[in-house]
């Protein structure tokens, strides 16, 4: 019996004593360590590891010298204004749980004495994440979280370069009035009445619940009608009800905010339908996924959903195509709106650190509110990157822009991307009105 | 004044009729036993008396006092307690706990309860068991605690089920005893279900025979064990075939 | 008009798949009381094996059904003999735990080999087809072809209840296990017979169900919520009441297209904004939680 | 005055157990003065924050054997009960916490009254039914931010914040929590040894034994899950404060119910330590596995692979879980 409850004892203290063994590692002069924290397991994990293949591919370019990009941190090795130190990349995986999130960043914080933190992907972790990171004073860059409220909320330690989903649903609706005025390539002006009616379709989690109250925002303020807005369950098992109340809206344009499995069973179930708008439009995250497209081949082609990063942008841009080409090398794969955006949040903090010349959180608040990135060291297709320091949106970058893509079969008979929004750099004639199923 | 009345009370399960007009009286301080063969609707009695399956029709007066729909545990509380045939003691309760529960029927304070129980275990002669599972226990310990455990609510009227069934004759002789202690000493009125005919005939005053739900005899015990109707039912199927005739039982 | 029509054909064919994935519920749970929190794990296991067995071999996912029947009888056999005989010995509690921790264990199996991307089938006679035949009523091929079989497997499996010598002593082991036992039925094998059955009919539904959803590995446990509504709604222990419990909860999963055909047909703009289809499964839930409180049976049913 | 009296009084329990609790209890509290990684204080926090859990679930759960897998609603009412009251009027913790369990316990007697005609894995399935219908209802209610949830602002208030509970260090949320728990020993201490205890322990043996010893079984029950209510509902009020954002899917999440549940059966349901035990075995196991094996690659899944092992092994052969166990082998070395 003793021995019994003596294991039991011995169990019992190991695991308190467990949290007496401590990882301190001593701060090592020539490297500069960032914690990245991204859903690397659980639902989102195929968008985690393109986050991070992204974010390990800026940190190579900017630990070695490779003249021939032409962005700042591709010509020193590590960072010149601190000595060369090098960036060092330490990973956590917060499996898309918001308090995992909180811990792992006062992990990353006070046990690997990190000197800021890249993440989260989704918006409810970065804010948990980014309010931890706020009470301890350590510097926070976001990539990737598209809610609009990470940066109304007045935090001194965070900083965003990726637009969010407030300008990506003005994008759509400057689409939409584009249409009307004839702006669109390949498209004669479309009477207003003809695209006026409106639906929407979200799942009711914190993201797509922000995007339905967007749209009913902007629709509006632009003059549209929303005959429905509605919120269903994502994972959802069927969508069939869903579709059948947005058809009975006779909506001419129906917006969605979905997952990737949702994604699919929205499409398959519009199609099953026989639902036949006039425009369908995705707000990214599902309908921008290769599963997406390969799921449900050319009965695609048409449909439009907003991105930060197309494989057209290749083309566009230089510099794009070759980072895409070591890219490709690492993983075997294009960049996506995930990698791209991860890579440009790490180039932004090299950048940062870079102006700073210093660890010292102060030094890279200051960095951070003065930086300026020009457009062309970019990968994605912004005017460059530049934080708000004023005003309600604090640490937002103000020269990113969204993309509206639209698929579309291209010469070799695959189903691709085409650019269609920002007018100016559009690659295609968009389809309209949507051919049907 | 009659201390429990039952009048004409009947239950179906279904279509099925347990227990069928059966009426009958207990006076104050009375020790009736109940018999009847297996499904004679015994234990279906004792459930309606005690509150645990509402009745079909009929009413039920304890003390003075119409018990017919009230629940189980408020006919428990007006001084009405009752053991179970079948006992299944899976629980993490030990002895001393479980009278404690009888007890608490009665008080909030667990010391008082705490007291409470353990007069009782010594007064049934089982407190070197007091701090043992009771499904660790042999049966006829078993018994006493579930007897122990109804006595401990301070019962007026004790339902006994089958307290004697599994026990060999020293253990039916010593539970004898305890029914007689708990009758005489303390007071309480007992009936018993039991199909232990030794245990029945010689301590009851009076016996009620049951067969198929219906009441077929009432009356002393010598004399319900000369009625041809229960020899027939009951007794002529079993005590007859293992004593060999009734003069042996009158002793 | 058509709006009406077409939510309740909708809610027909759609009650009819749920049916379908409940009816192995039917007889682990109804039938046997046996609770499984796996329920849809196994669901999800169908699904993979249909998908994976259709794209391995370039089979149409049609033939894989039967591939899915015979992985899900073995499936629900090794979990009887590996596992479920040990919980049936301990307290119901076990039961519970044990099975939660079976799902716990397939899902995070299935997430291990697997990953946790949406797989879908591209190719297939069922995929992606469907008929207008007018008057708002569109049919999807994957779901009349699961309504299909779920009215043939109800069939079956009523008659293999109530006609069959193997039904009876089923139906007598989870009557009376021990009294089954005493009259000469192998209990055991009865129950691990239950569990072969309803794993099998699981495993079918979800290889054809995969013709038209998608699947990862966390897909399972809202099909499980939905399956336990089925079984409580339709009666413990009924057949029959399944499949009628199903078309219920089918009607109900459609009750946003009942609401819009109120909201057009009166033109009442206070019911657009009632955001109905947020609540789809919550009424699931509630009639479950009505059910179980005010008819314990059941519709249908008759075992508490 | 007994009530304290036998709060205070474990003299009942072996000496070795009283050592073991002793020792590891004075080990929590100078915990925080050795060197720590704060990996391993968020840890302990999580690990008595589902101590208390577990304790709230035992009640209901262990000593009356009614297994409850919607605790997660009554965390999901205290946590948004204590941000709501912050954020929107300033209301300090310590009094929105009480509010938020008053709220839960009139929550858990609207439905624990109809819910309680149920028994069995029907009461199990019911329950995790009424989390997510709340679940549902918060995720559309724009009063407490629907889907989006709420947050409380770091930059708001001035840690140490005593008042409101906000702090910036782990270790000031530690030794709040750690006297929640020892209040929760105490509480438990009492509760098992009270007549309700006595009664709740009766209807788990047997409901009809329970009825004709005068315990209203229904009432009974009813009362006990308004007691595991508002344990699990100021746990939840802490969550919202230590967390500071909460969120339907993150706080009313079914995983959370099952956790609960799972852990108190794992350490023995129906006792006084199983709780803790047992969420000082997953607490753990679940964070560090996650971080020595889940975190590499390829290796998805495996740390709640081996997690759901232990459950079924548990499960299959010692339903009463690790404190099971060692009552088996006591009983055993003393007949």
């Amino acid at each position: 019996m003793k021995s019994v409850l003596r294991t039991g004892m011995v169990v019992l203290s190991v695991l308190a004593i467990i949290g007496f063994i401590v990882p301190s590692n001593a701060l090592a002069v020539e490297e500069i360590k960032i914690g990245v924290i991204y859903p690397l397991t659980g639902g989102a994990a195929a968008a985690g590891r393109e986050l991070r293949a992204g974010a390990e591919l800026a940190a190579k370019i900017a630990n070695n010298v490779m003249a021939d990009l032409p962005m700042t941190m591709a010509q020193n090795k590590g960072v010149k204004s601190l000595g060369g130190a090098r960036i060092k990349l330490i990973f956590k995986d917060h499996e898309g749980n918001p308090t995992l999130g909180a811990d792992l960043a006062k992990k990353l914080i006070l046990d690997d004495k990190v000197d800021g933190i890249l993440g989260c992907y989704f918006s409810s972790v970065s804010k948990t994440v980014s309010a931890v990171c706020e009470q301890h004073g350590i510097p926070m860059i976001n990539g990737s979280s598209t809610s609009p409220a990470l940066t109304q909320r007045g935090f001194k330690w965070f900083w965003r370069t990726t637009p969010h989903d407030k300008w990506f649903t003005k994008d759509l609706f400057e689409l939409l009035v584009g249409l009307t005025k004839g702006k669109v390539q390949g498209v004669k002006a479309v009477p207003k009445k003809e695209i006026i009616n409106l639906a929407s379709a979200c799942e009711k989690t914190e993201w797509g619940s922000h995007v339905s109250g967007l749209i009913k925002e902007f629709a509006k303020e632009y003059d549209f009608k929303l005959k429905k807005s509605l919120l269903y369950a994502a994972k959802s098992a069927d969508l069939s009800s869903e579709v059948r109340s947005l058809k009975a809206s006779r909506a001419d344009v129906m917006l969605f905010a979905s997952y990737t499995s949702d994604a699919i069973l929205m499409v398959k179930t519009l199609k099953a339908q026989k639902a036949h708008p006039k425009i369908i439009w995705g707000q990214d995250a599902g309908f921008e996924k290769p599963e997406f497209r390969s799921t449900l081949g050319d009965s695609i082609s048409g449909i439009l959903t907003r991105t930060v990063f197309l494989p057209k942008v290749v083309e566009i841009k230089k510099l794009a195509g070759q980072v895409n080409k070591l890219y490709k090398e690492k993983t075997g794969n294009d960049l996506g709106g995930a990698s791209a955006r991860a890579f440009t949040g790490l180039q932004t903090w090299v950048a940062v650190l870079e102006k700073a010349g210093s660890t010292k959180p102060a030094d890279i608040q200051a960095a951070a509110n003065a930086l300026y990135i020009p457009g062309k060291e970019l990968v994605v297709p912004w005017q460059g990157i530049k934080f708000s320091t004023s005003g309600d949106e604090l640490g937002q970058n103000v020269l990113g822009s969204g993309l509206i893509g639209q698929y579309q079969k291209g010469k070799d008979g695959k189903i691709g991307l085409e650019i269609v929004y920002p007018f100016d750099v559009s690659s295609a004639d968009m389809i309209f009105p949507f051919a049907g199923f | 004044m009659a201390f429990l009345e039952v009048h004409n009370l009947t239950k179906d399960f279904g279509g099925l009729r347990a227990n069928s007009n059966i009426t009958f009286s207990m006076k104050r301080g009375e020790l009736i036993g109940l018999i009847g063969p297996n499904g004679a609707g015994k234990t279906t009695l004792f459930n309606c008396i005690s509150g645990l399956h509402p009745v079909t029709s009929g009413q039920i007066i304890f003390d003075a006092e119409e018990i017919t729909k009230l629940k189980a545990h408020e006919v428990a509380q007006r001084g009405l307690a009752r053991t179970f045939q079948v006992y299944v003691a899976a629980g993490d309760l030990t002895v001393i706990e479980n009278v404690m529960v009888g007890c608490f029927m009665r008080t909030h304070l667990r010391s008082r309860a705490k007291a409470h129980a353990s007069e009782i275990l010594k007064d049934l002669s089982i407190d070197d068991t007091a701090d043992y599972l009771v499904s660790e226990l042999p049966v006829a310990a078993q018994k006493r605690v579930t007897m122990a455990t109804a006595i401990a609510s301070d019962p007026k009227l004790l339902l006994l089920d089958e307290v004697a069934a599994g026990l060999n004759p020293n253990e039916i002789d010593e539970i004898m005893a305890s029914i007689e202690h708990v009758h005489e000493d303390m007071g309480i009125t007992v009936m018993l279900i039991e199909h232990v005919m030794e245990l029945v005939m010689k301590i009851s005053h009076r016996i009620i025979v049951l067969d198929y739900g219906e009441k077929i005899a009432e009356g002393d015990p010598e004399t319900i064990s000369k009625d041809p109707r229960v020899i027939k039912a009951y007794l002529g199927e079993r005590y007859v075939r293992e004593h060999g005739g009734m003069e042996e039982s009158k002793e | 008009m058509d709006i009406l029509v077409g939510s309740l054909f909708a809610g027909l064919l759609i009650g009819m798949v749920l049916a379908l994935v409940a009816l192995g519920l039917t007889i682990i749970w109804g039938v046997m009381d046996i609770v499984n929190f796996a329920h849809g794990e196994f669901l999800m296991i169908g699904m993979y094996t249909g998908l994976l067995t259709a794209q391995g071999l370039g089979i149409d996912p049609l033939f894989t059904l039967p591939v899915a029947g015979v992985v899900g009888f073995l499936l629900g056999i090794i979990c009887y003999f590996g596992f479920v005989k040990f919980l049936l010995r301990g307290p119901m509690v076990a039961q519970l735990l044990g099975t939660f921790g079976l799902m716990l264990f397939l899902r995070n199996l299935a997430l291990l080999i697997f990953g946790s991307e949406d797989r879908a089938l591209h190719h297939g006679i069922l995929v992606g087809k469907s008929f207008d035949i007018g008057m708002g009523i569109i049919v999807p091929a994957t779901k009349l072809a699961c309504a299909g079989l779920s009215v043939a497997a109800f069939v079956a499996v009523w008659l293999m209840m109530h006609r069959t010598k193997m039904g009876k002593a089923l139906t007598a082991t989870s009557l009376n296990a021990q009294g089954a036992r005493y009259m000469g039925i192998p209990t055991e094998r009865m129950n691990a017979l239950a569990w072969g059955i309803g794993g099998a009919t699981v495993t079918i539904a979800g290889a054809l169900i995969v013709n038209f959803w998608s699947v990862n590995p966390f897909i399972g446990l809202l099909f499980t919520m939905i399956a336990f509504a089925i079984v409580a709604l339709g009666g413990f222990g009924s057949v029959p009441g399944a499949f009628f419990a199903g078309l219920v909860v089918g009607m109900i999963t459609e009750l946003p297209g009942f609401w819009d055909f109120f909201t057009y047909t009166f033109e009442a703009d206070w019911m657009v904004d009632i955001p109905m289809t947020s609540f789809k499964y919550m009424w699931v839930y509630v009639a479950y939680f009505a059910i179980m409180v005010l008819r314990p049976r059941g519709l249908f049913g008759w075992k508490q | 005055m007994e009530a304290v009296r036998n709060a205070l009084d474990f003299s009942d329990f072996p000496r070795l157990d009283l050592i073991v609790a002793g020792s590891v209890g004075i080990a929590f509290i100078i915990f925080p003065l050795f060197p720590h990684s704060s990996f391993a204080m968020s840890t302990m926090i999580q690990f008595l924050m589902f101590s208390l859990y577990g304790m709230g679930w035992n009640t209901i759960g262990g000593y009356g054997g009614q297994v409850d897998l919607g605790k997660a609603q009554y965390v999901g009412i205290g946590a948004y009960t204590t941000a709501v009251m912050l954020i929107l009027w300033d209301v300090p913790f310590w009094v929105s916490m009480p509010i938020g369990m008053f709220f839960s316990v009139v929550w858990s007697f609207i439905i624990g009254y109809p819910l309680f005609r149920l028994k069995g894995h029907y009461f199990a399935i019911a329950t995790i039914a009424t989390s997510l219908v709340l679940k549902d209802i918060f995720e559309v209610w724009d009063f407490v931010g629907a889907a989006r949830g709420l947050e409380i602002s770091p930059i708001k208030y001035h840690p140490p914040d005593f008042l409101r509970l906000i702090f910036k260090e782990d270790v000031y949320y530690f030794y709040v929590i750690l006297g929640f728990f020892f209040i929760g020993i105490l509480y438990m201490n009492w509760f098992r040894k009270s007549r309700l205890g006595f009664q709740l322990r009766s209807i788990k043996d047997n409901e009809d034994v329970a009825r004709s010893l005068g315990i209203n079984v229904h009432w009974a029950k009813v009362k006990t899950y308004a007691i595991a209510t508002a344990f699990v509902s100021m746990v939840g009020s802490f969550h919202a404060c230590y967390i500071k954002s909460i969120e339907p899917e993150d706080t009313m999440s079914l995983d959370i119910s099952i956790l609960i549940a799972l852990m108190a059966m794992l350490g023995g349901a129906g006792s006084l330590w199983g709780p803790i035990i047992g969420a000082g075995i997953l607490i753990p196991l679940k964070s560090y596995l996650k971080e020595w094996l889940g975190a590499q690659a390829g290796m998805v899944g495996i740390d709640l692979i081996l997690y759901a092992l232990i459950i079924m092994v548990i499960s299959a052969f010692e339903p009463r879980g690790v404190w099971g166990i060692v009552e088996k082998i006591r009983r055993r070395k003393r007949s």
